[in-house]
């Protein structure tokens, strides 16, 4: 049945994670992501459940590192500086995989930069902020309902997968209202736990699903989580060059093995599309009008939104790419999800890049310009 | 005993209403009417003590003194 | 403590703050204004250059002090105004580095910077603006904010405890630290001017209000209701020597509590002898 | 009584501390709970929390929204006399203008037509000045149509902390009535 | 302090030591390996269980702690022990969190964290190993390092203050707050074994031996040195009592230096009693 | 005339950065960055220069943009974790401008990961480590030579630039021993400083240049720099959408259109050649060596080595893509700088990647099978 | 008095040669070879204090006492 | 009588606390700075700063020099059994393996030249079993001809604290003389 709502993007959020089964929180304030916190702090103790504000975003990501290995579904929220303060921890979370989910309300950067203006500026700190190779799962609304949903979602993808999730919002969709049903239960998903006597447990086993199943910490298996490259059991490798190599393959292939799991869009207007508009988040929304603005005056013009930032959907850019002989892709930055499809079309169609931040959504108007 | 001779006055223009000057006062030379602005009512009450140049915020206050 | 002569408020608005400083950015009847004042007139009492002065702030409501003074100034962000103002002083010991900040900026992110500056007694003049609060971000607890307190992110009362900055200060090895409040204003002045004079790392707490953000959500919603509030739970440090540790429960002492004076002891000063050690060529 | 226009896009402006941002999201609550209504409510964030320009947008519509800000207005709600001449020029020539007559007095040039009403003055006779929110809101649905009074009526009882409902029906109640009256004197 | 019943080294290595952890990774002579066998001694007196005992380091010699005890352990990043820990504390408040950190680890990089452990009063035993030196990293000098030693990164004499970290943890609200040092061994695991039943933060510094790193520098080559000179420079609680401040200056006081007993107070305890009165509707 | 001396890299970079005027150095220990922190403060003091070790890494590069602003020219060297706590710092020097270098000599990541091996896996954290959009310079050593002549150009850039500057090397050059000539004066940059008076003084001009002229902290200028979006005086444009984009465009394009002053190469056996290996950093010695041996067998093999890694050399690959049958990446990582060659190269021609990331130089025998 | 009986035995496998036991052994019990080698020369003087084996930072030496 | 053939692969392999790198430092020095040649030297990153393997690699050139690996050394100096067994598999069937003949008793199959000097023992006579490095590096060049022995001397005389030279010198000049000897009885 549910429940119907009027909200903003920041309010699902928390009741994304809420119906997820989040159960600890730890974050430090920050606009335009306060109010998740917020939220939670309000929410979790009346469930029993936990919220803690930290001394600042680093000891808030640590923190739920903390409790994630402890067997609670965690959340972290935050905006740009956080974002940044928080890379190295992030890492942790990757390669020592514990399951942890983090929200980045994108702000207009770099530094403290316009704290209060929206922009998608973070997608490529998303997948590259944090040193070394590693792997990536973001996902991004682009309306308050789906600011539920793909919470959800993220929650369980960092349970199904033993990792760190982002979920990228803005601040449009953070204190935008509109109209949700939060249904009274969702599907949820819990990490793999081991289900042999703690003398054979292997907290990084090569499994042949590349996720090994993970104990709570208190539950008896006496297991070692490492941040430096470890072997099956834990155990430092960080002279073992065979071990170290498996370990960042296994990190890598287990999330791209599966990445029809963690690939999520819509297609509109497709069929006799020419040209295609490929967008996410809030740009989407204006994009959307553009693409029916643009109908409206014969152009045969599809819309392509992306919910998968992370790991970039590379089929499905191709198999646009294959159609289409224009590819407008909006977004506010200085043009960095449009590396990826340009890297991904490869000279097949026209890439078209309509990127700006200054603080305000891309109108329609300017999208149906490269539209045309 | 020389006498003290104070002019008070308010930077309208910058005043935002807190009610601190008035509320601290301790002559209640000040008073503010009911939108909240600050009127020098009672100026000849004044002692000079300067608690409200220095307990405004916003710099508002000059207490001028002649003795 | 020596009193000190008031320099007119229409002088000081024309010799440190900008032009069309006022109406500030600031809620109505906000600490931080007062803060700025003292600050300034402090810096008049000394009589530092103002080509040598140096603020430096963080982020927050007390961030933007920079914002109005027509010193050089520096706006960085959340939490790391002293190790900018360390980088400022150690390259060049003649300025007079100023750094106001939040409690949150202050005491929670740049925590360890202030412990640390303190360590090294390195001379910069920390200011904190102690509103209990994160003022800027909407009004969450702070490390600051008195343990009870209904903020945002404590709708049910805050379960933490906070710290005494000054203790935690003093624990650190600061060399001078105070508590002012803004209520106190001709001491706050004073307070600031010793530490600006101390020649070490200094931190002077003040107890501000921020009416919006915290007065607002615990029963003392006026900038006047907070300032009554400090003339009830402040006692000055002489007077505190005469209470019980009962007595003293939950009031805030303030006045000079620390202040050791080693000149030689400070960091620059340190380090000009290490330089003239290391090129006579020693090595130990 | 609710139209069946289907779209509408709507402006309130006015100062900070007038609570528009409230009424904006009462608005969208009721469009989008009780009138099941496709809905969105955007605000302009300046870089003062604190006082000055207060702009909020609410759109309802009977399809999903796309982008969520609006071109032109439907109806527009000044509570400033600043604010009205800043931002009347935008409104569609069959729009509203619906003004807080004690304090819009000068109403600029338009093609939408003018409602004024004494939002403040209805709301201290109703009980408190605090809820010309209230009655701001009431006129932008009694004279648009956009949201039906019962929709309003519930959103208030089912959202607002309990010891602030009772003013705040009374301001609505008597904000509708006046409108509809304006509406019936037109 | 009541007299430790010392189990057989052999039994203590077989229930605690995972298969094959001899020899250690650590340096002939270092202390790290003295700090260990007093906490799992420690752990062994207090009786904790092993299945809800876990042990959280953070990166550096002492970091390497984890890796041969049988308890669920982790090993993270530079500094970060402490909010790992809390986070497992609060998530599972049955668990008891043993935290050794080097002191780069808890006063550097992690002091930050230190000190908001303490104010928070979380039920953590934090143990910082305290061999004066960034052991891991070659042996640069810490904020726990004396002034004037050598280093490789004070070639001419370090010019910096040392924090007296006890005094810091007690400045930060710390309930719990010891200084043991290696040599005296009994005393250290009554210490650790006090910080562990103590319901509260408890912090415990030990003053260890990094004769490679530090020792070799500073004209106490080995293990032995250290560890005389440890003999020389510690003062008991009761006999500092005696002493003038210049009596004791240089010399680190060893044994229980604040143990304020207050379970109520602390943070998880509060936390229960929050959900209660979250539960129960009330908004404070 | 110069010295010739026997050292290795970490120590190229101290004389490096000392020869080009770095006076200011501030750092916390890391392996195996940490004999930069050491020679700096074995060499700064004699000088008059200044060394400080800080609490941490955000300290450290706080403190050098302190330093900066004072005047001098600063330097900064860390690894992968150090790397990623900075990354909101950096943010701070390239909105504000401050001249900073900062070293980062990469090791195997993620997280602490493998802390003595060498590793290239940082060069998209350089790119886009920080939170939304801003430019960056990095360049990018193979040998002990160029740790030295590449610190040198950093520092000039920073300050010919205003902005922030890396040089990626890696642990390998850390403590290879090479020889090198060490110059008795190189060619040294200052930063633009005023010449009017402080009256008409704007720290954010917007020149022909693109890079403002800047005063020194104390120097009687009054200025004001901040980490908000700022006007051209440096007063708060928080809400000015138009000033906020003019800023970020005029930061991107103060480098971009230089490119020619920061782009840095060298070619050989290119005049015939099909197969181009186009590499960076160590592997490009073994990429050199795999060259050589191609071209021993008779195949028309080419060499680009590349010191430039960002801002990426486009036009460079693009001339590659042009003439070249095939292009091999080869880079211990899983893969970073290929994704932009692949961009450039846009279908033109075959882009082989040899990536790989366990602590092992890649052997020239692997790229030599590459180029086969 | 009965007569303590003690028994001190070093792993050798573990033993690191740090020199510790030998220089802390109360009773000099212990000496080392000039490669480093602990040996336990004196064992009736041992005294079975255990500051050998509380000090050895290998666990490598157990002392064991009949009384 | 520096040999021309203008290519070197040098390893040395032992135990840490041997001096084994500051060796090839030395090595790399005297090549690079006396000698003018390329020259590169590595080394071997375990885990453990301490104790456990130690080995080192130094490529002495005419040209510059690429790959700073070597593949198959033309000298190994081993200093301990162990490692020895380890490392000689990769030498070159043409080139030369040192060892200490008070620490490596059992040489394993190769074909190989073998040259077994007391190393240690030589040290301990010329001052002190620490130079033991310093004698290694001596019997290294005087064998291979890598590099003259003027140009070791000076890099000690240039680089080394003062306090250290003479007991180094000594042993180079012992070393030296020894693997002379031992090539002329060959
Ligand atoms: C890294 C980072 N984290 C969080 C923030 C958000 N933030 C801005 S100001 C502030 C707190 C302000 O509180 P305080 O320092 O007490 O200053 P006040 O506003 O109360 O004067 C916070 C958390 C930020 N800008 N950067
Ligand atoms: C973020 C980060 N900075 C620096 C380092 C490098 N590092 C590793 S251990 C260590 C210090 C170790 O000193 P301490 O904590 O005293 O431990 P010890 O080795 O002396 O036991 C440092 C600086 C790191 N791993 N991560
Ligand atoms: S204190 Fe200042 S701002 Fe406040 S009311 Fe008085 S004059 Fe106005
Ligand atoms: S100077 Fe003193 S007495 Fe006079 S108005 Fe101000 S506060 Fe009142
Ligand atoms: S929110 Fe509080 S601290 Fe900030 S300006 Fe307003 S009153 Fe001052
Ligand atoms: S370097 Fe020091 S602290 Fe580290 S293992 Fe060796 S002796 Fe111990
Ligand atoms: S103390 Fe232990 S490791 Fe050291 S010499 Fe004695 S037995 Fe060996
Ligand atoms: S038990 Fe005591 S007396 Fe006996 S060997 Fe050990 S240290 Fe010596
Ligand atoms: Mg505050
Ligand atoms: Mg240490």
């Amino acid at each position: 049945m549910g429940k119907v709502t009027v909200i903003s993007g920041n309010e699902a959020c928390v009741e994304g994670a809420l119906a997820a089964g989040v159960r600890f929180f730890a974050g430090y304030p920050i606009t335009p992501s306060t109010p998740i916190a917020e939220g939670m702090s309000r929410r979790l103790p009346p469930i029993g459940g936990k919220f803690i504000q930290m001394e600042d975003e680093i000891a808030s990501m640590n923190c739920i590192i903390g409790a994630s290995l402890a067997g609670l579904k965690v959340l972290g929220a935050t905006s740009g500086p956080g974002f940044s303060l928080k890379e190295e921890s992030f890492g942790v979370a990757m390669l020592m995989e514990v399951p942890c989910t983090v929200i980045d309300v994108m702000r207009v950067g770099p530094s403290t930069g316009m704290a209060t203006m929206p922009a998608q500026g973070d997608i490529m700190a998303a997948r590259w902020g944090t040193h070394g190779d590693h792997p990536v799962i973001a996902l991004a609304p682009s309306s308050v309902r789906e600011c539920f949903e793909l919470t959800v979602k993220a929650v369980n993808l960092a349970e199904r997968f033993r990792t760190l999730v982002f979920v990228l919002t803005d601040a449009i969709l953070a204190s935008l209202l509109e109209r949700v049903e939060i249904p009274d239960s969702v599907e949820t998903v819990n990490r793999p736990r081991p289900t042999v006597p703690p003398a054979q447990y292997k907290p990084y086993q090569i499994t042949p699903d590349g996720v090994p199943p993970m104990a709570d910490f208190g539950a008896g298996y006496h297991w070692y989580a490492s941040s430096n490259m470890h072997d099956e059991r834990g155990f430092l490798a960080t002279d073992q060059h065979a071990v170290a190599w498996t370990l960042a393959q296994r990190l890598r292939d287990k999330i791209l093995k599966h990445k029809d799991e963690v690939t999520f869009y819509s297609t509109e207007w497709m069929d006799d599309a020419e040209v295609v508009v490929y967008a996410f988040g809030s740009t989407a929304r204006s994009a959307r009008a553009a693409v029916k603005m643009a109908r409206a005056k014969g152009i045969k013009a599809g819309f392509v939104k992306t919910q998968t930032i992370w790991p970039f959907p590379e089929e499905l850019v191709s198999k646009i790419a294959e159609k289409a002989r224009t590819i407008v892709v909006p977004e506010m930055n200085m043009g960095q999800m449009v590396e990826k499809v340009r890297e991904v079309v490869c000279g097949r169609a026209k890439v078209v890049s309509v990127a700006r931040v200054d603080g305000i959504l891309i109108p329609p108007a300017e999208i149906l310009e490269a539209i045309k | 005993m020389p006498v003290k001779v104070c002019a008070v006055t308010i930077d309208q223009a910058v005043c935002k209403q807190c009610g601190i000057c008035v509320a601290f006062c301790p002559k209640d030379v000040l008073v503010a009417d009911k939108e909240g602005q600050v009127e020098v009512a009672y100026l000849e009450e004044c002692s000079g003590c300067l608690m409200c140049e220095l307990l405004c915020p916003e710099l508002a206050i000059n207490v001028d003194i002649a003795e | 403590m020596a009193k000190v002569a008031i320099k007119k408020t229409s002088e000081i608005r024309a010799e440190y703050y900008r032009p069309n400083s006022f109406p500030t950015i600031w809620c109505p009847g906000c600490g931080i204004g007062n803060v700025v004042a003292s600050m300034v007139r402090a810096i008049d009492t000394v009589g530092l250059k103002h080509d040598d002065t140096v603020v430096v702030t963080g982020i927050g409501c007390s961030g933007i002090i920079y914002n109005y003074l027509n010193f050089d100034a520096y706006h960085g962000i959340h939490g790391r105004a002293i190790p900018v103002a360390v980088g400022l002083k150690l390259a060049n010991p003649r300025l007079n580095v100023i750094v106001p900040m939040g409690d949150g900026d202050s005491s929670a992110i740049g925590g360890n910077h202030l412990i640390h500056a303190a360590r090294r007694n390195i001379d910069i003049t920390a200011i904190v603006v102690n509103n209990s609060t994160y003022g800027n971000t909407g009004g969450q607890f702070s490390p600051l904010t008195p343990t009870g307190s209904i903020t945002t992110t404590s709708p049910f009362g805050n379960i933490e405890n906070s710290f005494d900055l000054c203790e935690l200060a003093k624990g650190a090895g600061a060399t001078y630290v105070a508590r002012g409040a803004t209520y106190y204003s001709r001491q706050m002045i004073d307070l600031i001017a010793n530490g600006i004079r101390h020649k070490g790392f200094s931190l002077i707490e003040v107890i501000s209000q921020c009416p919006v953000q915290y007065g607002r959500r615990n029963k003392l919603p006026t900038a006047v209701d907070l300032l009554k509030w400090q003339k009830e739970n402040t006692v000055s440090v002489t007077r505190a020597k005469t209470m019980s540790p009962e007595e003293l429960k939950g009031k805030f002492i303030i006045g000079e509590l620390v202040n050791i004076e080693a000149p030689d002891q400070e960091y620059t000063a340190r380090y000009e002898r290490l330089i003239e050690k290391a090129r006579s060529g020693g090595k130990s | 009584m609710t139209d069946k226009k289907g779209y509408y896009e709507v402006q309130m402006v006015g100062w900070g501390g007038q609570g528009l941002v409230s009424a904006a999201h009462m608005l969208a609550q009721a469009a989008g709970i009780y009138d099941s209504k496709h809905v969105t409510q955007t605000e302009l964030h300046g870089i003062s929390q604190r006082g000055g320009l207060s702009e909020t947008e609410v759109i309802i519509s009977n399809e999903e929204i796309d982008y969520p800000y609006i071109s032109r207005p439907d109806v527009l709600l000044a509570l400033t006399q600043k604010e009205c001449k800043n931002f009347a020029p935008k409104l569609k020539d069959d729009g509203m203008l619906i003004i807080d007559s004690m304090k819009v007095t000068e109403v600029p040039p338009t093609k939408a037509k003018v409602y004024r009403l004494p939002l403040t003055q209805i709301a201290r006779e109703a009980g408190s000045e605090l809820a010309t929110n209230m009655v701001s809101l009431a006129a932008i649905c009694a004279l648009s149509g956009a949201v039906s009074f019962e929709a309003l009526q519930k959103t208030i009882e089912e959202h607002m902390p309990p010891k602030m409902r009772t003013v705040n029906i009374a301001a609505l109640k008597a904000g509708w009535a006046a409108a509809e009256k304006l509406k019936s004197n037109n």
